[in-house]
């Protein structure tokens, strides 16, 4: 384990940039500000690069700033830690995150708002960085804390609009409710590993001494921190924040609810696989909840028409393959997946986005149509990501989602049923991908008005980031290839990390090659639904949105509404009784009835008060006299 | 024990005697000195053998016949209790006053040293003061029982009066006492023999002049005499507080405010011009400041000195007579403006002033 | 020799009477000399004590008693005189401002 | 009996019977006259005392100040009705009265007794000097206090009794 | 200790010197009676860092102690000093002392009156944070009373004078019950000890039997949780704080309702463990219970005062659970968590102040699109939002999560209750702030807000600053209430196992309890 002091860069560097933007942001003008934010972003990327590069092969680099919260027996350290594991998601994080800081300076240029959003922007790399390097859990959750409320901010960019700020309400109590658990999780963790006299939430430490925890402790904590990561990565029963967050600039959904934030489950799960090795139940939970998230998600994403929504429930149902994955102990796969997905579900964000900015904000497809022509750029890079994302051979989401479907298939925790769904998905996902593709690419061009005349392929800044990230969908899953082709480096460097769990699966190739085939199979079918339904010409459209079945997966299954029935609306009213019946009603009814009752008795007593000086004084009098007497005579 | 009781007795009632008397013949010359001052003569029926100047002996009987024989009305919406009360109330201060008043200093009998006074109070004084106060009842309670607007108006005012001059009074004598330092007037009498510079008597006169102003104003306004006689203003109320008395009461009040009058002269004699005090007279005789001395036998002192305050007492009276038919009335406010605002202020510097120099004597001495 | 509680007893009735009159009399300034009846009846307490004890104290009280006696008589009758001109009475009965 | 104690019940019963004057009294003049001669006993009962100078004072300031005052007001005002007397009132307050004379009586008969005269006195007890030697000496701070008060009563008197306007 | 001029009673008195010459100052110069209030505040917050540096971080004992002898007829001492508890909460008050005085600078009417008010409650304040002498607190308690009473009755909303009564009934009937508890505490410990005092640190010595504790306790608690306000006694506070002038609200929040959660920890705990053991379950229901409470009251205000007030309530159900686990974390959660609420609600009537100024209307649905307004308000704004809700990095984190973290130890599923306020309070908050910082800018009369000007940058910064740093760094903070947090956490639970036989067999006399 070494020390390194430089460590601590790599988050604070954006976060002073955020500060630096906030204070000065206005003198400097929007321009400098938005380069400092690259710039600061990009230091944090080289930082990063270095780390990974000095990063001892199964090792660590620690650096502890200072102790944060110390009250004996408990501690948190103020300390970073770079592992393997981190090093990815280092890496994935600054790396998209630069990229997608220069896109923004595109895409951004013209908001009057953008120093405050590069600010948020650069404030999110920051917990972000927190989230993933915290060698402890209490400051992890500081970071997890801290991307909510970027994502809450960011959401609500365009404040004047309240449907965003409702959105990120949404998504920050949705969060909120998450983090509850997971924060009841921490204590429950940190009492009982106390319990067994170890007084610590500083990974490394857990990581050793987690044995000692009994199974079901270790069921009960793993499923609290499970239902925060739910929350977080939009899980069922809590993913309804992301597709409203959608809300949020374009750059903002691909940086923080497709490539990193979302992740932080996944991540955090990972990052705490020896707690969750030990709890089989809570495993199994998060492979049910992961397989039927991404199912759910890919169907309702099938009858979505508006552009990022259906990205962001392709998302959703992305994430639900990393649970899978997570579910049937197979990490590394997993955190492969989300490394993949990064780039490509980042590509094809931008891509939307490079479009809505071509179309002056529309984002309904319906209103599209034909851009191959004018987009071209935009065209091929999205094209490339949407191969990547459906599974396409030899592109990044081809290794990492068959891997997945490998180990849900074939690893111990694994079953049929976990591969069957998965692979269905697998096949809705190349469908609504390719959908969308026709929708927006494809077919005449339904550009309303006047918009149409003066569409524009979007500027350099944007579409080179396109460019590296299609670059990074076709070759990032390269690293990790099954083991009949050449091998997957990535098992070899996460290892360390997960030790055995990590390659859970070990069948025969021949069934590897089965599956896979199976997967490119209904890939390719779904494309071909696409291509018939939406490829060719206009009018099947229509006729498919018409369907019953269509219009109840567009209105996602009505659960939000459900939600509102049951959930909301009771808590709102009772709420909404204690404040305006019972607290003034009968709390402060009895308060006031009391002092009633005091006056009522004073009104009776005062007739005491004849105000006849005689009568007082013969009062007066009698007492003198009574008490005279007790004197004498007791 | 018997004799002192007797001796006691016979003081009181030679005391009694003489202030009666005295009243009585004040009477008689209160007519004779207005005529005279009138220029008329007065009460010229009354006389003996033709000779007026006897005229006050018959005078001195033929009065109280007079009154007593007169019907005595009560008013019969009047109080009768306090209609007869008030007139003795009226009397009887006065009367009393007189016992503290020495006359003379020891006479020695066989032996027995006789002090020439009734009481010897060491508070005597204060006791004058106190009697002196009790006699504004009589003009009160005989004004509000005669049940009289005129009679009330005049109870009213004489009760304002006579307890604002008490005031100046009382401190118009404090001069007095500081001087002499004691409250007993027979000591104050004593006092008064030395010499000052070896031949001024240390009479009250000279060493409080301006207390004896205040006292003697103060002590007219007491009796209620002109330029007082608020009270019982003629011209303006009927009668004042004795409207509504006749016959024997009304000789009562007569007599009262006569009696008064003596005792006031009694005591300006006994505070302010030494009493029964002879100048250069002691108990052995004459001791003249030039030298030479006139022995005389102790009776003959004593006679010399209890003539002498008589002497002084009747003088006073007279005085008071002469004011009385030389004065106009004053107006009630005037009244109360120089008592409240002259007497009393001036009362007040005069004690000042005269602690500041026996203070200042002391320190010299 | 006479005893001391004869002296007592006399000021206590007196100072009972005096109560009684305080009590039950309807005419302001009657009230007020029972209240001066009361204050001779302590007077005599005092001076009778100041006798017994032989000490001087007893009677420089009561003269502060009269001082302070002096004072309370003159005010007292002012405000009688003060009551009486607004409303024509002297009966305490009358004076019920401060009543509920 | 001795002459002392005859003269104190006389001067007793005398006080009594006038001070009873004084309440039940229904004319004010009555009762004020009444109570000057209560005053004027009780005085003569502080000269059975040995103080002189304060029956004096008695008679002197009571007697012949605050009483004169009495009357004089009472001449102002000259209220015409004569109260009636209320049987039960008056009878309620003579009652209380008689009950706090006989706890008085009981509260006197538990302490023990002794002669009102038992003090040995020297020569002048009593008089002008000694209350003067204890009023300017141990009680000087009362003494100018008291005529403070005084002055205060005087002011405040005008202040009340003047005709506003 | 103690130095020679006595540092405490400098800092205590300061305040009402500064009152006094104001007296000397016509009531015409507002201005210069401002400047002087302000200027003898800040002198006394200046002073009190003194304390910081003198103050000793390892002993738990009492420091710059002060002890002159006041009634000693009766045994009361003017008897201050100070430990880790109170070390910061006197360093809050003077602190808001100035921020105060410049928040009121626009008060018209009586000028005066109310700056002299606000000197003598701060007097009021330093000194029942720094008294050691039960009576002398109780003087101090009443003392701070008054001047609130006429800052709610005079400078007032509305209905301030039924406000003002409510408040000040509801305390009294609580102090009331304390005196006599306070009274009956030195007249037993006479009884023991023969000595008459009032004196703190004498009478935690004295250890009473069971029943006598509890009742005592009770007295003790009723006062304090009135108070605080723990959950049924909370209904004065709303109103006292919708009614009360904007300064008249921060110093309410930020330092008096401190005031009975301090009383508990320093007084009622340490004086009856016995009875606070027992009574811990029953407090902390009730605090869990505020909690919820509380937060779901504030969710359906319209009246933003109303709203950070019962937010208040939730917060300080809080601090009453952190301060009745009963160990190291949660007092010491609850102790950092007083200064949080003192610093982010205080900051947050502040902030309704300012918007109160400007637009005159304190109702939620009046507002709306204020960020594109003001923007460095709204910022300000978010910032102490966020730290009201406890957001980590900001120092309301570090406050409730000690607090759950020692809560969960004793009551794990209070804890997780207690949990859902965290989130509630997300909800209330946040949507508060959407309705009046976000959305659309319809409104005309809100079109010509100004931003926050030079004054309230500067009423704000240091509140800020302090939000961020307590977030950050808590630890010279915790390091210094530490061994004195420890002491009395001793007290109580060497009673521990004493407990269970208190319980049965109750007859035991009063017997001096060995050490401390």
């Amino acid at each position: 384990m070494e020390e390194s002091i430089l460590l601590r860069f790599i988050p604070l560097i954006p976060f002073f940039a955020a500060a630096l933007n906030i204070f000065f942001g206005q003198r400097w003008g929007r321009k400098r500000a938005g380069l400092l934010a690259c710039a600061a972003v990009g230091l944090a990327f080289l930082l990063s690069l270095w780390a990974v590069s000095v990063l001892p092969p199964g090792g660590a680099i620690k650096d502890s700033v200072f102790t944060w919260i110390e009250s004996e027996p408990f501690r948190a350290d103020f300390a970073f830690r770079v592992d393997a594991l981190t090093a990815v998601m280092l890496l994935a994080i600054t790396g998209v995150g630069f990229l997608i800081h220069v896109y923004s300076l595109g895409y951004m240029g013209h908001d009057e708002g953008m120093i405050r959003y590069f600010a948020y922007l650069n404030l999110f790399i920051f917990f972000m960085l927190l989230l993933v390097m915290a060698d402890n859990l209490l400051l992890l959750f500081v970071g997890w804390e801290g991307v909510g409320l970027c994502s809450y901010l960011l959401i609500g960019f365009w404040h004047q609009d309240h449907t965003n700020t409702i959105a990120g309400n949404k998504a920050f109590v949705v969060n909120r409710i998450g983090d509850f658990g997971f924060l009841l999780g921490l204590l429950f963790l940190f009492w009982e590993m106390g319990r067994q006299g170890v007084w610590t939430l500083d990974i490394g430490q857990l990581q050793q001494s987690a044995h000692l925890l009994s199974s079901e402790k270790a069921v009960v904590i793993t499923l609290l921190l499970f239902f925060g990561a739910t929350g977080k990565s939009a899980q069922i029963p809590l993913y309804v924040w992301l597709p409203d967050a959608m809300q949020g600039p374009t750059p903002v959904s691909a940086l923080i609810h497709a490539a990193t934030m979302v992740t932080a489950g996944v991540y955090m799960t990972a990052r705490l696989h020896f707690l969750y090795s030990m709890a089989p139940q809570t495993l199994a939970v998060i492979a049910t909840v992961g397989a039927l998230t991404a199912f759910f998600a890919a169907t309702i994403a099938l009858a979505q028409n508006d552009i990022k929504r259906v990205l962001a429930y392709s998302t959703v149902s992305q994430l639900g393959y990393m649970f899978l994955a997570v579910g049937v102990g197979a990490f590394s796969a997993a955190v492969f997946h989300l490394f993949t997905h990064a780039f490509f579900k980042a590509c094809l964000f931008l891509c939307a986005g490079s479009v809505i900015h071509a179309l002056e904000g529309e984002q309904d497809m319906r209103n599209m149509g034909g851009l191959k022509s004018f987009l071209p750029a935009t065209y091929w890079t999205y094209f490339i990501a949407a191969l990547a994302i459906s599974g396409a051979p030899l592109t990044a989401g081809f290794f990492s989602k068959d891997q997945i479907l490998w180990q849900a298939f074939a690893s111990t925790r694994g079953s049929v049923g976990f591969w069957f769904i998965a692979w269905l998905t697998a096949g809705l996902t190349a469908f609504y991908m390719f959908r969308q593709f026709f929708l927006v690419f494809h077919g005449p061009c339904r550009v309303r008005e006047p918009v149409r005349t003066k569409i524009h392929e979007s500027p350099r800044v944007m579409t080179v980031p396109l460019a590296v990230l299609a670059l990074g969908s076709v070759f990032a899953g390269w690293v990790g290839a099954p083991e009949f082709m050449w091998g997957s480096p990535w098992q070899r460097w996460l290892e360390p990390v997960f030790g055995a769990q990590g390659q859970a699966a070990h069948g025969e190739v021949s069934a590897e090659w089965l599956l896979m085939s199976l997967t490119f199979a209904i890939a390719a079918l779904g494309f071909f639904l696409a291509y018939l339904g939406y490829g060719r010409g206009a009018g099947v459209p229509e006729r498919i949105s018409s369907w019953p079945a269509f219009n109840w997966l567009a209105r996602k299954y009505y659960v939000d509404e459900m939600y509102d029935l049951i959930l909301v609306r009771p808590f709102t009213r009772c709420a909404a009784w204690m404040a305006q019946s019972f607290d003034p009603k009968f709390i402060d009814g009895v308060v006031n009835g009391v002092a009633g009752r005091v006056l009522g008795s004073s009104l009776f007593w005062r007739q005491v008060q004849t105000g006849n000086v005689q009568h007082y004084l013969f009062g007066f009098l009698a007492g003198a006299l009574v008490i005279l007497a007790y004197y004498l005579y007791a | 024990m018997i004799v002192e009781l007797g001796i006691i007795a016979a003081k009181a009632l030679l005391v009694l005697f003489m202030v009666l008397n005295l009243a009585g013949v004040m009477g008689w010359v209160e007519r004779k000195g207005s005529a005279l001052i009138q220029d008329r003569i007065g009460a010229n029926r009354a006389s003996v053998l033709g000779f007026a100047g006897l005229g006050l002996v018959n005078t001195l009987i033929a009065d109280p016949i007079k009154f007593l024989t007169k019907e005595d009305f009560i008013p019969p919406s009047g109080d009768r209790l306090l209609h007869t009360l008030a007139p003795c109330l009226a009397l009887f201060p006065a009367l009393v006053t007189f016992a503290v008043i020495p006359f003379g200093d020891v006479l020695v009998v066989g032996g027995r040293e006789i002090n020439l006074q009734v009481a010897n109070i060491n508070v005597g004084i204060l006791y004058i003061f106190a009697m002196a106060s009790l006699s504004v009842y009589g003009i009160v309670i005989g004004a509000w029982a005669s049940n009289n607007k005129f009679s009330l108006l005049g109870g009213v005012r004489g009760a304002a009066q006579m307890i604002s001059y008490e005031i100046a009074m009382g401190l118009s004598v404090m001069g007095i006492l500081m001087v002499y330092g004691t409250l007993e007037l027979q000591q104050i009498v004593r006092s008064q023999g030395q010499l000052l510079w070896g031949w001024l008597p240390a009479w009250g006169v000279f060493l409080q002049p301006v207390a004896l102003l205040l006292f003697s104003a103060a002590a007219v306004a007491e009796t209620k005499r002109i330029p007082f006689d608020l009270p019982e203003g003629e011209s303006e109320i009927v009668a004042g507080f004795h409207t509504e008395y006749s016959g024997g009461k009304f000789l009562m009040f007569f007599t009262g405010e006569f009696a008064e009058m003596v005792t006031s002269a009694g005591l300006i004699a006994t505070l302010y011009f030494g009493g029964w005090q002879v100048p250069y007279l002691l108990r052995d005789g004459f001791h003249f400041p030039w030298g030479g001395t006139w022995l005389l036998p102790q009776l003959a002192v004593v006679l010399l000195q209890v003539g002498a305050f008589t002497l002084k007492v009747v003088f006073f009276c007279w005085l008071f007579v002469l004011l009385r038919w030389t004065l106009p009335r004053f107006r009630y406010d005037q009244v109360m403006r120089l008592g409240w605002k002259m007497l009393l202020p001036l009362a007040l510097l005069n004690v000042m002033v005269t602690g500041v120099v026996i203070v200042a004597l002391q320190g010299g001495r | 020799m006479v005893p001391l509680d004869y002296y007592l007893f006399l000021s206590g009735v007196l100072f009972a009477i005096g109560v009684v009159g305080v009590v039950i009399r309807r005419n302001l300034i009657v009230i007020l000399m029972s209240i001066e009846l009361m204050l001779n009846a302590v007077n005599l307490t005092f001076i009778a004590f100041a006798r017994s004890l032989g000490s001087m104290e007893g009677q420089v009280i009561v003269f502060f008693v009269m001082t302070v006696a002096a004072a309370e008589a003159v005010i007292g009758l002012a405000i009688i005189i003060s009551i009486f001109r607004h409303r024509q009475t002297l009966d305490p009965q009358e004076m019920q401002l401060l009543r509920w | 009996m001795t002459a002392p104690v005859l003269l104190f019940f006389v001067l007793a019963a005398l006080s009594v019977v006038f001070s009873l004057a004084v309440v039940f009294q229904r004319n004010p003049v009555h009762s004020a006259m009444a109570l000057v001669v209560t005053l004027f006993l009780v005085a003569i009962l502080f000269l059975t005392l040995d103080a002189p100078m304060v029956g004096i004072l008695q008679i002197l300031v009571y007697a012949g100040a605050i009483m004169v005052l009495f009357l004089f007001v009472i001449m102002l005002l000259n209220p015409e009705a004569l109260e009636r007397r209320r049987a039960l009132w008056w009878g309620l307050g003579s009652i209380a009265g008689l009950l706090l004379v006989f706890e008085f009586a009981d509260f006197l008969s538990d302490i023990p007794r002794q002669a009102a005269q038992g003090a040995a006195v020297g020569e002048g007890f009593g008089g002008p000097e000694q209350l003067a030697q204890s009023l300017f000496h141990d009680f000087v701070l009362p003494f100018e206090v008291a005529s403070v008060l005084l002055l205060v009563a005087i002011v405040g008197a005008v202040v009340l009794a003047k005709r506003e306007g | 200790m103690g130095v020679a001029v006595g540092d405490l009673s400098l800092i205590v008195f300061l305040p009402t010197v500064g009152a006094v010459v104001m007296l000397l100052i016509p009531r015409a110069m507002s201005l210069a009676l401002f400047k002087t209030a302000l200027a003898f505040t800040l002198m006394t917050f200046l002073w009190s860092l003194r304390l910081l540096w003198g103050f000793d971080p390892g002993s738990g004992e009492m420091q710059f102690v002060e002890r002159v002898a006041w009634i000693p007829a009766l045994g009361i001492d003017y008897f201050v000093g100070i430990d880790g508890i109170s070390l910061f909460l006197v360093l809050l008050t003077t602190l808001f002392g100035p921020i105060v005085i410049l928040a009121s600078w626009t008060i018209g009417a009586r000028v005066k009156e109310y700056l002299f008010f606000m000197l003598v409650l701060e007097t009021g304040m330093l000194g029942a944070f720094v008294a050691l002498d039960l009576f002398l607190f109780y003087v101090f308690w009443e003392v701070m009373l008054i001047p609130m009473y006429f800052l709610i009755g005079v400078w007032g909303g509305p209905r301030r004078v039924y406000a003002a009564l409510k408040f000040v009934l509801f305390t009294m009937s609580g102090s009331l019950l304390m005196l006599v508890a306070i009274i009956y505490l030195a007249a037993r410990n006479f009884q023991v000890t023969q000595v008459l005092t009032f004196d703190l640190l004498q009478i935690y010595h004295l250890h009473l039997p069971y029943d006598e504790q509890m009742w005592l306790f009770l007295a003790f608690a009723l006062s304090f949780a009135i108070k605080v306000p723990l959950f049924p006694f909370h209904t004065w506070l709303p109103d006292a704080h919708v009614e009360a002038p904007t300064a008249g609200s921060v110093i309410l929040a930020g330092i008096l309702l401190k005031m009975g959660t301090y009383g508990f920890l320093r007084f009622a705990i340490p004086l009856f463990p016995e009875a606070t053991l027992a009574a811990a379950p029953v407090v902390s229901a009730l605090a869990v219970i505020g909690i919820v409470y509380g937060a779901l009251v504030a969710m359906m205000q319209a009246d933003l005062k109303k709203l950070v007030a019962y937010s208040s309530v939730s917060h300080l159900g809080f601090v009453m659970l952190g301060l009745f686990v009963l160990n190291l974390q949660g007092v010491e959660g609850a102790l950092y968590h007083m200064l949080n609420h003192g610093l982010s609600t205080g900051a947050l009537f502040l902030i309704v102040g300012m918007i109160y100024e400007r637009r005159h209307s304190r109702m939620i649905e009046d507002f709306g699109g204020l960020w594109k307004q003001l923007p460095v308000f709204s910022a300000c704004f978010l910032v102490v939002t966020l730290s009201s809700i406890g957001l980590p990095g900001l120092n309301g984190f570090v406050g409730e999560f000690l607090i759950l973290l020692g809560a969960f130890k004793t009551f794990p599923f209070g804890a997780a209750v207690a949990a859902t306020g965290v989130v509630l309070g997300a909800i209330y908050m946040l949507w508060m702030f959407r309705r009046v910082v976000f959305g659309p800018l319809d409104r005309p009369e809100n079109q010509r807000l100004k931003d926050v000007d030079l004054r309230e940058m500067a009423i704000l910064a240091p509140i800020l600053a302090l939000i961020f740093f307590m977030g950050v760094y808590p630890k010279p903070f915790l390091s210094r209430m530490k061994a004195s947090v420890e002491l009395v956490i001793q007290r109580v639970e060497s009673k521990q196992e004493a407990l269970p036989l208190v319980l049965e067999g109750r007859n035991n006399g009063v017997t001096r309890a060995d050490g401390n």
